[in-house]
């Protein structure tokens, strides 16, 4: 993990408060896995960095591509940095999806909203290991979609949307495909979102990405931890930034 | 020129990450060399291990953050066994931070920590954030000395007694803890705050109230060492907000011998390397020879 | 749904400048038609006039700033003679702020008040930057009942009390005025703080110290509006920091009944104005019907 | 007096760390008097307005010229806005040198540093008046140097710098033309020089610009006070941003 000022080479909306950032720079050589994130300064102005996860990786333009929406101030001053301009970034942070252990056929991946960008690098890996995946992606509506085309491209695609404008109307959990046919799910979204899905494919193995208010991002200074069930016995608890944010169902306790 | 000797600490230079923002270093070496540091001071420890607050444990405000990690750590055997080993090959002094409810337990942290390879206690009287005890201790002049007292008759090491804000009177408190054979002072910890979510309509902290850290507390940790360097005669180990060069000045200036470094961490993680590097500069660009040359040089 | 009803004074909107960002008012009448505000709230008078601190006066920190004027002021009688007139045209309430080194001086200036046609009283038993006295009643909350209790004894006008950040125990001090009779409590006043000039090696405030305001400050005022707003059942006028809409609010659900803003009109002539413009959308979009709806909203 | 938002025309460097920027809005058509001054709003970052003279206004345009010089993080952060960029200034504030009362026909300007800027306003407003200005103008160095051409355009000038390598080594007080050709004096600059000037200059009849710390910057806050001499039975006390920054010597105490 490192800190750089990465240039940024592209930035566009792609829905509704949705934006694109492209960010170039060494970072970009260390990613490991999809699930990982960089840790933003947005500005002077905002004391805390943001973190966003890793939704791609170029190799050849040594890139990383970040989707992201805005959901207060720090995202919306994000909004007004253009190409050209360079970005205070750490990372890449955290552990991401362990997909050289994934060595079955079938994946499922279950995203919602501002969860979907660390499935779709995720997705790329996985169908490039010959896996199949198959998306569930939930949005608030049809304004808000993002990257539909591009899982598309690597598999089957179910769209939920909370107000029925696209595809299913409702939740992720409300169209989630014939269990038989997955080996292993990944999902991505706001905790309530994972709590769900948790539930309804107890007995899947699967790997779930959690989001936490965070303080350093690297693990220094415990503000993003979740209990273990273990809690009495071992350490307890884990770290999102450093342990995560990607964890086996049964290793967190989702509040 | 950047060296300081404290009670018990001889420092290449004045700049040491503080207590609770570096974990227990090991996150910060794959950014840069520890043996930089003057000194470390790492995450309070107490008598058993604990989880902490509920999260979230943090929130943004403006020049600052509110924190309640509720002194999450492994309890101070588990300090000692899994986190000191990894800190002793770097040739950085490293110094313990003590917590506890009861003076018992802090007798227990401190008594162990001592036979531990640290080279130096800092008392943390003053976290706002544990619901039994802790802060009382910072508030009240008669127990920060019995704390003091206690702590020192079971340590042979210096003893840092490391002060709260949330005080009417700072010197009061600075004296007693002096009287009682406190050897240096670190402050300032957090000022207690709050911040609520208009849309939730609720506290964003899980404990509702939380330290207030970062620039915005500057103004308040140097005028309350200046106060205290004026009428109390021990060494002051000062932070609160510390960003770049010229705070260390401003630091040192009003009467702080080194500075910690905390929340600012979390922002720049090669933060206190980069401020080391540059010191020396600073120093020059406002006429010191030394760091020793501007301890206390606001005051005339 | 802006209006807002407090002990004495009936609110057409929560919103009023705070003693000492506004003058008595004149300047800002050049910006926006005064008889907008909720109400004003005037400098702080004394019984004599007086000039208050040396230059420099104000420095500028992290989201915030230092100011030691010293409560610089044309004395009571100035005050009614040549600076209440201006006002009494505009539609709304005034509240007169009240200082003092001694409780005879509290008391002389708030009968002279009380005589004059303003519609409250604000104590202010917590200016920071006055050498004798003044502080000193509102970190003692002995001093604090007392000078309440007297002031209540002289005059019929509600009395709001403004009580002072800088003490270990907030609580302790709003009941202690709760006791002595107070009608309400005006929270905070700054934090005291001081800023060094590395080049000049001194401090930037002639006084040394200054009182801290801006939005540095909120979370603790918001801390203690919190503590207070649980334990006492005085109506709050909350300050420290505010800034926008979204800051009303969670001064609001913290358990303020009104909020005066402070150094934000100097950023900005208007904001008084602007924010009561833009009050009713904010509390639409957090789902609130009405200022009182929203009143101590945090606790539950 | 208003608060506006104005659109910045230009911003270029014209001596060492010292900077003109011409700014639109309706504020330059409020403009009474040269000595005014404008309270600029940096950016969010910067909790104070900076306070800078008006050094020149065209009603042509609509703009204010104003000369600045990096002397801190606000006016450094000021050098990185650009042509077309907003800019949130109240103004015009003070009372400024009070050009109509000036009938006789000899005036003498000194200018210390970013004290100069005001001076050029009103070394066009009073030969516009037909009145004979003789200006002194002190610099630190050659490279500090400023307006120098456009003060000569104007009348006589003479430059002192503090090392000596252009015009006169020393300071403005030892350039002082021969005093039975001036009618009147206006003069602003530090403190300091400002005090040594009215020393020099006394029996003259005079005009001061002040510069002190400010808050407000309308005179609501009294951050700005300056002692009277007549402290004991007035008022005691003008305030620079409201009262001044321009006032005869007598008028005030210089500490
Ligand atoms: C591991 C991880 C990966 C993420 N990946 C993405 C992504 O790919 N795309 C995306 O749009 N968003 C992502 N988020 C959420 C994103 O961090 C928040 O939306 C963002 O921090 C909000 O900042 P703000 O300034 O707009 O909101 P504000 O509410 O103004 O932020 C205030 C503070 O709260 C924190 N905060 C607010 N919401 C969250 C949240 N949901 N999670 C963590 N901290 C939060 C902010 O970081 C900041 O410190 C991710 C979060 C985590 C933890
Ligand atoms: C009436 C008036 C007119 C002025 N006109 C000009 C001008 O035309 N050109 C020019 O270059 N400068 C002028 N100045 C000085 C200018 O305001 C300061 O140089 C500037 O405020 C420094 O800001 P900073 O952020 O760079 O410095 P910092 O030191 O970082 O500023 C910190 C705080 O101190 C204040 N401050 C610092 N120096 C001064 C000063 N000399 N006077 C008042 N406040 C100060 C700042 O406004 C700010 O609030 C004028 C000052 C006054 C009072
Ligand atoms: C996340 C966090 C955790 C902290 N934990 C501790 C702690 O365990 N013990 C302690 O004495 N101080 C603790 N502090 C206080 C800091 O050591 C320091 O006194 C304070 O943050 C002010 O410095 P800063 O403004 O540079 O952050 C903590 C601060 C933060 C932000
Ligand atoms: C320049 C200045 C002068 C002040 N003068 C007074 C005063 O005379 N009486 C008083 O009770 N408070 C005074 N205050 C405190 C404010 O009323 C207010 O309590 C404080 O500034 C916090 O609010 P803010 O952060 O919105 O500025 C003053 C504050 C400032 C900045
Ligand atoms: S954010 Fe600091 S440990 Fe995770
Ligand atoms: S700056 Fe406020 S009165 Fe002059």
């Amino acid at each position: 993990m490192i800190r750089e000022w990465m240039t940024i080479i592209n930035h566009q909306l792609i829905a509704s408060q949705t934006y694109l950032l492209e960010i170039q720079g060494e970072i970009a050589t260390l990613v490991d896995s999809p699930g990982q994130f960089v840790h933003i300064q947005v500005s002077e102005q905002y004391f805390l960095r943001r973190p966003v996860s890793i939704a791609d990786v170029s190799p050849v333009k040594g890139t990383i591509t970040l989707l992201y929406k805005v959901m207060g101030e720090g995202t919306d001053a994000l909004t007004h940095k253009k190409a050209g301009e360079k970005i205070d970034i750490v990372g890449p942070g955290g552990k991401g999806f362990p997909v050289q252990d994934i060595n079955n056929s079938k994946a499922l991946l279950i995203g919602g909203g501002i969860g979907i960008p660390p499935l779709y690098f995720l997705a790329k890996q996985l169908t490039a290991k010959g896996i199949e995946v198959t998306s569930v992606l939930g949005f608030r509506s049809e304004e808000d979609m993002f990257y539909v085309k591009e899982f598309e491209s690597l598999g089957k695609v179910h769209v939920t949307t909370n107000d029925g404008t696209v595809g299913t109307k409702g939740f992720v959990t409300d169209a989630l495909p014939s269990l038989e046919n997955i080996d292993t799910y990944f999902t991505c979204g706001p905790t309530i979102m994972l709590r769900n899905v948790k539930e309804k494919l107890k007995g899947v193995p699967g790997y779930i990405s959690i989001e936490e208010r965070m303080g350093c991002g690297i693990g220094a200074c415990f503000a993003c931890v979740l209990e273990t069930p273990a809690k009495e016995d071992g350490k307890g608890y884990v770290k999102v930034c450093s342990d995560g944010p990607v964890f086996r169902p049964e290793e967190v306790v989702l509040k | 020129m950047m060296n300081v000797k404290l009670p018990g600490l001889d420092l290449k230079n004045p700049i040491m990450p503080a207590s609770g923002c570096f974990g227990f270093g090991k996150e910060f070496a794959e950014f840069y060399d520890l043996s930089v540091l003057g000194a470390i001071i790492i995450k309070a420890s107490t008598v058993e291990k604990r989880f902490g607050n509920q999260t979230p444990r943090v929130a943004e405000t403006a020049s600052g953050m509110l924190n309640a990690i509720g002194l999450q750590n492994p309890g101070v055997d588990g300090v000692i066994k899994d986190e000191l080993p990894f800190l002793y090959p770097f040739k950085t002094p490293i110094i313990a931070n003590v917590a506890g409810s009861t003076i018992e337990e802090y007798i227990t942290v401190a008594h162990e920590l001592s036979r531990s390879g640290v080279h130096a206690l800092e008392i943390n009287i003053s976290c706002p954030n544990v619901k039994e005890g802790g802060v009382q201790f910072g508030t009240d002049p008669t127990l920060a000395y019995e704390v003091t007292r206690k702590v020192k008759e079971v340590s042979n090491l210096p003893v840092y007694i490391k002060l709260s804000p949330n005080v009417t009177d700072i010197v009061g408190l600075a004296k007693s803890v002096e009287e009682a054979g406190a050897d240096g002072l670190s402050m300032i910890n957090t000022l207690t705050g709050m911040k609520i979510d208009p849309t939730s309509r609720k506290p964003i902290i899980a404990n509702q109230t939380g330290g207030l850290s970062g620039p915005a507390i500057k103004p308040v940790a140097i005028r309350m060492i200046h106060q205290v360097y004026k009428e109390v005669d021990l060494p002051i180990i000062g932070m609160g907000g510390i960003e770049t060069t010229e705070d260390i000045v401003e630091y040192l200036l009003a009467g702080a011998s080194a500075v910690a470094i905390g929340s600012a961490n979390f922002k720049n993680p090669n933060v206190c390397k980069d401020l080391i590097d540059q010191l020396p500069d600073a120093l020059k660009k406002f006429g010191f020879d030394s760091v020793e040359e501007a301890i206390g040089g606001a005051h005339y």
